[in-house]
């Protein structure tokens, strides 16, 4: 019994140390090639976040659905998107997961379940009522998770999903990724009380708060919520954690020091899991490596096909507008 | 064909009504259009057939269950959402212009959002500057949308359940003061085609490009203006987007003058867009006179009838501009 | 003591029934010339309602400032508003408040701190929160009243009002008059937990519940409230009423039985007001048909001062769209 | 008088800087404007320079900030509101369309709301379907409102002070793209006045009605159409609503040929409004061509910048436009 938890716990440790691993790399070559000038627009990268994407995709069933934020590359590549075609879309190619049409801020893929980024703060949650709206009309054993940020606690469209996914009891999982900043704004500033956990309490719904930067504990977390909402309804996770990267292309830093990157440098998801599994042991030291060399080579293959892959044709301009 | 006689609003009801038996994914999602009717009466007794799964009252939250339609048509269910009046689609005006019409395309092709968005446009009510607009033009606007103003109950009634066929955001735009007119329809069920204009009447001498509940007010003109020697020719778009040109130009060419008549205010109006399709168009070279266009005038819409009578285009102001251009 | 406190709980009681009694009486003129074909338009009356505006608006000191719902006349009354004015308003009149141009929806006037009736549901709440901030800055001893309904708690609007508000402590007394309907819808539909009081707990905000057909208990109720928002940020009361109206002219009643209406009827706050007052021996019965009678006749007043004031003449369709 | 290099950005925020110090009632607010220094940089230093109190970083609630400039702007202040990218106007749609332009009107001339609501519009940066739109049509939709789209550092900087002073609520759409362009201002205080359309170049043969980022391109293809013998007058609206109509039709009656040129896409542009305005009027009778558009493809902006470059207009296509209309 122990050694077969123990198993279990290995496994699952190290797919989320995999899940991990290639949000991470991914972002960081997202990251190069954009001060290369090679990828174009902006990108919000989740450096630092990537244990409450995958502790969150891990605790889901492979058929649930997800709406991502405009910080989703990591919520995407947990959920199970493919990450060659995903960073064709990135570099713009026409081998991307949206033709190259949408870009680091719209990934989607529906058939892994992923139904969008979103440029809009918070649009992300009314869209996430539709589908638990379908699943539950379906009887379906399909939960949705719509991702949001801190920040886009405060946006109307929060209050309006939160209430009518609790009045219709919708299969809803509302994740927070609380990194404590809407850009340069921390939460303390535009809340009063900044317990995201308790903006459920008007909508009768349950919520719980957990260390995002243990994807174990986010595990475990999100699938017993998702116990829960299958059968009854919404609720809202809110997992704090810490953006290491800037906001976006143009983040100077101004608003937090050194020291406080640095602190949350030193407890991110990737490092702690590993000294977790290591601690525990679960794993050795070389079974972490192989992950490790693993998803670089998987990155590298990645950016190699997005390199390799042409710039959609002009005419390919006019397609998508409208279905048939 | 055996016919019969409908109101607008019951015409709108059959349609939603014959789509729902059709189509099990069918359902209608809005403010009291449950036991209320909806605000104006067009729902009727939809949620007796239909019960309340199907016939869905929602909070006052249109942002959220607009939201909710888009993202049930995106699982592949074909939602009708209806706003109470056209003025409250600026609450969830981001679902309409940033969300639903643009998803398919940024996401590649491989979405698609079968949803039909209807809500109640249009002035003359009293009803005072937050109840009363015609905001189409700022639709039409949008790639990926599309939309429609019914002018006839069997204009409403094809279009509608073509709309709801659709796999595309659709959004339909009912004429509050048409909702208790009537006219004649088939027994047997027919769509009507999105993207054609319909001739309502034809003329030799004079174009009128018109929709919705203008056309009514330039037929009577052309009746009037008949009797003066005037020959007016009354196109009415029905769909505005997408607009159908050819029907516009052809019509122009042979008659030689164009005068676009809408309730929206003139400024910023979808006349604008007719007219310049027509003036970058072979018939260009044909016009014997300007380009005219009726509109209501630029302001917001007056509470007070004796005001808001004034600002809106009359069959008197339509007969006035024609004659005006035929001199 | 007891013979000043009883003093001034009879002005106060005289006071109060004397806008309930205006606020009824003018609705019912409304709603006599509107079935008349006179007045045009919708008109959403508040009939059964006027203890909650009453007690509001008495509670507040003469600078404050208040916006009202789209079922504001009673709001706009005991707020003091002109109601010859008023009148003329809802006739279209070029002697109206609004010199015809608003009706019935937005009845206004800045110089009572009558900011404007609404007719999007919930839009005031943000527009509250900017007469507070500008009061806030001046420091002056203004609080700024919203007022909303149930229904109108579901919006965005409301979200972002009561969190804007409290993140930066502005004098908004938000006011929910909870008639337990949104039209036709029953509040039990749309909200998981119809305890609106505990929609203000996320914003670390005060909230307090009030029997609204009381306008005894209202105004005490909003008096301290008052004390409390102008000195330390906002706060939120529910006043629990009904409407024995319909929702607007267009209302079958389906969706209520008669003896739901009924028994609000006999539990009116006018009724209540007067056998509270005689019941405490504060007044007599003749003391508060006085109040009626002179109501009635300056309700009459009002009725003749707006059939006799002319239309507005149609160049005036062009003034008030820019201001120079 | 002496001049001094400044660019848009720089120009925005003197603007800003002079009117705050002029009068106490101005102030900003908006998202990450303060420490962040705007996502665009516009505010640079401000928040050092007048605090927090008056330079104020709001929560992410669109219609709740906008909400409260128009209230505190009703209360007697003068408020400048920025919103981040120009689509997320879409988020508080209701507050630009319904309250903020209406409620003078509806409350009889009893209240006016000076506020200015400043924003960064347009593409050409790779950001996709929901930052990059060019929404002024809709503006210019609805009465109430003021619409300025500044193409050069100096119009930029003359025109945000004349909208801070301006009593009623202005939109003032900022061009992404030109942020970073230099032009010369003068030493001392000016302003320009809102409604005035600016001959950006003068010309015989062909009339340009431009704004914003195209009018460069616009007076670029000009440069390059002169050597070909066609002199083209280049006029940039500089305000959309209220539009300097008599600029336009005073020039296309000298040159007989017009062509109007926008970013956004072209169904339901602006575009429409202005050739619609040459179409009714005096010019029509001059008009050697006919009128011409050219405008954004009517597809929602896509990411990969070799599609975004192509749906945009730019100056070979100006130039392939203006010789097509000249043959
Ligand atoms: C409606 C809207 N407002 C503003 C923005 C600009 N914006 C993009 S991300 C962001 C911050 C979001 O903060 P949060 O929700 O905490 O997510 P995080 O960026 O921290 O992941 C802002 C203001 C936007 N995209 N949409
Ligand atoms: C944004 C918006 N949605 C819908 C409406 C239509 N409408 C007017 S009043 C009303 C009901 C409001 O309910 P509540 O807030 O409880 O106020 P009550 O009418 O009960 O006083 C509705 C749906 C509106 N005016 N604005
Ligand atoms: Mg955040
Ligand atoms: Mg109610």
């Amino acid at each position: 019994m122990k050694n077969e938890n123990n198993n279990k716990s290995k496994e699952l440790g190290l797919k989320l140390l995999k899940d991990m691993y290639l949000s991470r790399k991914f972002e960081e070559k997202v990251q190069h090639y954009f001060s290369l000038g090679m990828i174009h627009g902006t990108t919000h990268l989740s450096i630092g976040e990537e244990g409450a994407a995958a502790g969150t995709c891990e605790g889901l069933e492979p058929q649930d659905l997800m709406y991502a934020t405009h910080r989703g590359h990591s919520q995407a590549i947990c959920k199970g998107i493919d990450i060659n075609l995903m960073m064709a879309e990135i570099f713009g190619k026409v081998t991307g997961v949206c033709k190259g049409k949408g870009g680091s801020m719209h990934i989607a893929d529906k058939d892994k379940g992923v139904l969008g980024a979103n440029g809009i703060v918070a649009a992300a949650l009314p869209l996430a009522c539709g589908s638990a709206f379908a699943a539950k009309r379906r009887k379906q054993d399909v939960v949705t998770v719509a991702f949001f940020g801190d920040g886009a606690a405060n946006e109307g469209a929060f209050h309006e999903a939160m209430n009518l996914a609790s009045a219709w009891d919708l299969p809803v999982l509302f994740v927070c990724t609380n990194n404590t900043y809407a850009m340069s704004t921390h939460i303390s500033k535009v809340m009063k009380d900044t317990d995201i956990a308790k903006r459920a309490i008007p909508y009768g719904m349950p919520a719980e708060t957990v260390d995002g930067n243990d994807s174990f504990a986010v595990y475990e977390c999100i699938k017993s919520a998702r116990d829960y909402v299958v059968k009854n309804g919404p609720m809202l996770i809110v997992e704090n954690t810490y953006r290491i990267s800037g906001h976006s292309k143009s983040d100077g830093n101004l608003y937090r020091t050194k020291d406080e990157i640095n602190a949350w440098k030193a407890r991110n998801p990737i490092d702690k899991m590993r000294n977790d599994l290591l601690e525990a042991n679960t794993c050795t030291v070389d079974e972490l490596d192989a992950v490790d060399n693993e998803t670089t080579e998987l990155i590298d293959k990645a950016v190699q096909f997005a390199l390799d892959s042409p710039y959609p044709e002009l005419d390919d301009v006019y397609n998508d507008v409208y279905a048939l | 064909m055996p016919k019969k006689e409908i109101t607008y609003a019951n015409a709108i009801k059959e349609a939603i009504s014959e789509e729902m038996i059709r189509d099990e994914e069918v359902f209608m999602m809005g403010e009291d259009i449950g036991i209320y009717r909806g605000a104006f009466g067009v729902s009727g007794d939809l949620v007796e057939t239909f019960g309340e799964d199907r016939i869905i009252d929602t909070p006052i939250s249109e942002l959220g269950f607009v939201g909710c339609a888009i993202g049930a048509a995106v699982a592949g269910m074909r939602p009708i959402v209806e706003i109470m009046f056209s003025d409250f689609m600026t609450v969830c005006w981001d679902m309409i212009v940033n969300q639903a019409p643009k998803m398919r395309y940024m996401f590649g092709g491989k979405v698609s959002v079968p949803m039909v968005l209807r809500t109640a446009s249009g002035g003359g009510t009293g009803a005072a500057a937050q109840h009363s607009q015609s905001l189409e033009a700022m639709l039409c606007h949008v790639p990926g949308l599309k939309v429609i103003v019914p002018s006839t109950p069997r204009d409403a009634k094809g279009l509608l359940k073509s709309a709801i066929r659709d796999n595309n955001p659709v959004i339909f735009l009912e004429q509050k003061l048409l909702y208790r007119t009537k006219g004649m329809i088939e027994e047997e069920e027919f769509t009507i085609p999105i993207g054609e204009a319909d001739i309502k009447r034809e003329g030799k001498d004079c174009t009128i490009i018109t929709y919705g509940r203008m056309v009514q007010m330039c037929l009577a003109a052309a009746e009037s203006l008949e009797k003066e020697g005037i020959d007016v020719e009354v196109i009415d778009l029905r769909t505005l987007l997408p607009m159908d040109t050819e029907a516009i130009i052809k019509s122009v060419i042979k008659t030689r003058h164009a005068l676009v008549v809408h309730e929206a205010v003139k400024t910023g109006g979808i006349a604008g867009e007719i007219i310049a399709r027509i003036a970058d168009s072979e018939a260009f070279y044909y016009l014997d006179a300007p380009l005219k266009r009726l509109a209501s005038e630029d302001v917001p819409v007056p509470f007070c009838p004796v005001l808001e009578k004034g600002i809106l285009p009359d069959e008197a102001k339509i007969i006035a501009t024609v004659k005006e251009m035929m001199a």
